[in-house]
């Protein structure tokens, strides 16, 4: 990309179980975040179909912008935290940001 | 002979819907809606009960209950464990599931009950949010066993705080303080159209149900046989109880629709956090799956007639 | 002359705060519980008075209705097609919404026909799930040929287990098998409520209907004339029919206001899956920004009348 | 002395979930659901009142009450900027949200009056509605001044077609035009279920008023204070007024709690989109962390107390 | 971007009408995708306006992470298939996931 | 990335406050942008939680597909005109498109 590497940052997205969101914001947080966006969502992957008809079925859709650091800190500590026993994909990618100092 | 309860057809229409792939659905915040209605009012009608008589009184009832809650799930883990050939965490989930209430398969019962005009101690709802939390403990504990790592202040934070529990129990407080002639003003809404609203209920219920199935498929037909005998069992437990604690025959019955009954909201969630090793699926297709349709369709008369049969011969 | 009727001011209420381009929204999960209340309810009603007679005695009417189901979108294709010029998909779709029916038209009919006190057949329900069917068929076999490759299993499960027809249909077999006692536990939230739920209904159908004109701006005239004439049109055979039934006047009025209502809820949907090269904004603008109005407004008395007025000529 | 309603129960209940982090949330849907359905149901009431009597009469309360709307604001801003030391913005903004009412406080009032069977002008909805907005506009003046750049048309359009507006002048204009008669019909829904709706708003209300607690730490004691004293100085003005338009002791009380009350709907939305830079955690944070709390567990009955000490000293 | 490239995949994101939800995954699965996640939005576009407000006029918000192969093949189905008569955009990105087996 | 360039574009993502959905999609559209999709969001940041508990705490998510110019037109605008007084961040990133024309 064109940009200068200071506007760039990392977009990580996790999707996973809504019933571990509030433990799974404290953590992100915690690791250095500075902030998260949570949106509600429905799919199907290795551990079947969520399509959030019940409770406890529905999906979490949480975007977090940060630096490359945070973002690998992130991934490290989900993945040995809560891959082997919950519905949870991530993926990274990069992106441009405004106001590098707030992420 | 009274006809077909339409709650029960509302039952059966969610199902039918739900195994034709048919495409309705109810939207999670209907449901979220009428089931929040159900728990207020059955917490609003206990409460105003307690209103009437002497808190004491009840005390070795509550006692016992909870003994019960206790017990339940520790029969259910063996069984489970070594016959059903489950991990030791999802065995002590499903037992902690049937350890557990229904707080909907109560409603109809109270319902079937209802069009019978049979009696019952009205302060069942009491024992309901009593009996959903024992069980959930010993679930925990069947998992991990009893080590330092368990966050219990966590645990009860997360059960006691539970969606269901505060609605159930808030609404036995506000009944309990309000007392019968406090409560008049919203009986239109709680109590006026409570089976209208058990009707929408339990057409989600069926659909839910139906979604169940074709993992039932999978898991068996050991599943299958542990959620109808299981509750039998529990159910039979029920009635001694309740004959032990000079209980009516409807009061019995219904103890025994309790104890015959699984959990699908408060022991999900916190199995969930506190149990994830446990296969969520495994114990919400045998509750929701199996063992609500069976007590919504044919386990309540049945736990009746046992309770009166049982009341002959031990003499009630 | 009984006053305006509160339900119709709600309607304009909705019409007004839309056209205004007002903040004013109900959540999608609110329109769906209201719709879904409406749905069984009138469903239920039927059902009951089915239950109240023999059910050969209805055959002939069924049929017949069935029959009109299919001549209606045969009598509008032609004309969308050469006159309003449309695509024979386009034509095609448009034709199978006027064919069927608008239950929320079809609901507020019953209000103002119960605060006037006119009787009518009760189990116009059961015609209502007739009517709603035929026309799609027609509409894919207009737009499609008869071709091998119309999945018509696909689409016969599109059409009878979408969210209208589960409803309407299961709410009637429900009031079928349990019978007017059967259902009066239920009464307080299915009927009591009904017109204060229909009033809800109406206020968003406002909103919708509001939506839509910019669109019929878009598409001119022709698309507004049709919106007012064809359910003349439709009305007048209905009353014709109802009489050669030998329905009352006011089973004839209901019959026409069917006829003259169009669709926006089974239809819309199952002809975006088979007819998706249809555009489906130019039936909505009819259906929802002309024609729904039109039929609450002013179609409902106009029926009436007219019905009225027949019955003497023919004498009824 | 009767006992405590139970609707205050549910906003405690609500409180002590919020403030103990339960899981217990209610969705949007169900919140904006019963708002609607309180809004409507207290312009019905309004309107029906209105239908009653000649419009004229009530002309002279209905001015003086709008002065009213613009003078708290101008009171309440001195204090906030130069005691309190917020930005002109924020003042101007907390000042708008004091200066206008809070519907859900009105409605408690109503409730609480009707259990002690003390009567006041029923048209006082009609009042409310015209409370509401001078406020805003005196708002948006104390924070920009009067300058050119106002655009006054879409703020207008902001204000008068805002949900809250067009759902409570909707209804009166529907109890108006359509009458007692007329509305009987849709009684079941709006007036029947009215305190059980009620009752589960509240419930939402407890759970959003924990939810500021923690913002209230942060702004401090000032806010506090402010949240309570200024609600009872404008309970005053609001006595006097009823008191000099000759209302009953009764309506004086509900000209004090609509005084007395917060915005947390038309103002918050109006200032967010007119004031921008004005943070809205501060008046929300006052508004429903302090003074909506305060009205309905203990200002309401103290407003009462005061009318009627007035009315004996001034000789009512 | 730096990492090994048997950790980098395609996330293409499918925006369309509410409507075909349940034909599209179905066809999604059927062209090789192990996964999908849906979100509910409105939006606008050479369509017009859909937000949402009646029934028809809902939109779908679908992610898919895959390998090219497969992306490509998804976007080539739902041209062919879907594009003439639905309102439906489509793009892709490189994304960079962890447990690159499941994708 | 290896696709011809005529076949690139930018996604913009913007999350800010429910409250100005309207406003902000007319000033999208104004700059030039052929559509945009909105999904309901909650989240944190430096002004703190919102969790979608209250009206005015929704958060909104908002995609942009469209050319690097639009793109940067869009964010010097909403810099200007919302950063100091809303809740609002932004972040681009390259998007490969199908039907490049529309965008
Ligand atoms: N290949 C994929 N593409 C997009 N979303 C996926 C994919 N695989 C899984 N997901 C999402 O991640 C959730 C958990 O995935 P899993 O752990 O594989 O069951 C699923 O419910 C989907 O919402
Ligand atoms: N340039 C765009 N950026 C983001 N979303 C878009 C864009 N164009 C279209 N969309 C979304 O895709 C849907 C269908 O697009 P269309 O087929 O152009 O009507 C729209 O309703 C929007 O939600
Ligand atoms: N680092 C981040 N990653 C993802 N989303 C964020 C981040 N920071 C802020 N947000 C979202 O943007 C909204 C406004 O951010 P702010 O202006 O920092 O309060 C927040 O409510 C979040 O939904
Ligand atoms: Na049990
Ligand atoms: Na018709
Ligand atoms: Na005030």
């Amino acid at each position: 990309m064109t940009e200068t590497n200071n506007h760039l940052r990392k977009l990580l997205t996790i999707i996973t179980e809504a019933a571990i969101e509030s433990v799974l914001v404290r953590d992100i947080e915690q690791l250095g975040a500075h902030g998260y966006t949570v949106t509600d969502a429905r799919g199907k992957g290795s551990r079947g179909v969520r399509n959030a008809g019940w409770e406890t079925s529905g999906n979490i859709h949480i975007e977090v912008v940060c630096d490359k650091g945070t973002a690998e800190a992130i991934t490290k500590h989900l993945q040995a935290r809560y891959y082997a026993n919950y519905a949870m994909i991530m993926f990274m990618t990069d992106v441009e940001v405004l106001r590098p100092e707030k992420f | 002979m009274s006809a077909i309860d339409p709650i029960i057809l509302f039952f059966l229409l969610g199902l039918f819907a739900g195994l034709m792939r048919s495409a309705l659905r109810l939207p999670a915040a209907v449901y979220e809606f009428v089931s929040m209605l159900l728990l207020l009012a059955i917490g609003l009608k206990g409460g105003i009960e307690l209103a009437k008589q002497p808190f004491a009184m009840l005390l070795p009832q509550m006692l016992a209950v909870v003994a019960m809650g206790f017990t339940l799930p520790l029969l259910a883990f063996p069984v489970l464990r070594y016959v059903g050939r489950f991990t030791r965490a999802d065995a002590a989930s499903i037992a902690a599931h049937y350890g557990s209430v229904s707080v909907g398969t109560y409603a109809v019962a109270t319902a079937y009950f209802a069009t019978r005009e049979i009696t019952f101690e009205e302060h069942m709802p009491l024992l309901l949010v009593l009996l959903e939390i024992p069980a959930i403990l010993v679930g925990i504990v069947l998992a991990r066993g009893l080590t330092r790592e368990t966050h219990w202040a966590s645990i009860a934070h997360e059960v006691f705080l539970g969606k269901g529990i505060v609605l159930l129990l808030g609404g036995l407080l506000i009944g309990w303080v309000a007392g019968p002639n406090g409560v008049s003003s919203i009986t239109p809404l709680f109590f006026d159209l409570f089976k209208g609203v058990l009707a929408i209920f339990l057409l989600e219920m069926g659909l839910i149900a139906a979604a169940q199935v074709s993992a039932l498929r999978r898991y068996g037909l050991f599943l299958l046989a542990f959620g109808i005998v299981m509750p039998l069992c529990s159910a039979v437990i029920g009635i001694g109880l309740g004959w032990a604690l000079g209980l009516s025959v409807g009061g019995a019955a219904m103890l025994a629709t309790l104890a015959g009954s699984a959990s699908y909201i408060a022991v999900p969630a916190a199995m969930r956090i506190s149990v994830p090793e446990a296969n969520p699926t495994l114990s919400l297709t045998a509750s929701l799956g199996v063992t609500f349709p069976f007590n919504v369709l044919v386990g309540i008369p049945i736990y009746y007639v046992l309770a009166e049969k049982a009341y002959v011969l031990l003499g009630g």
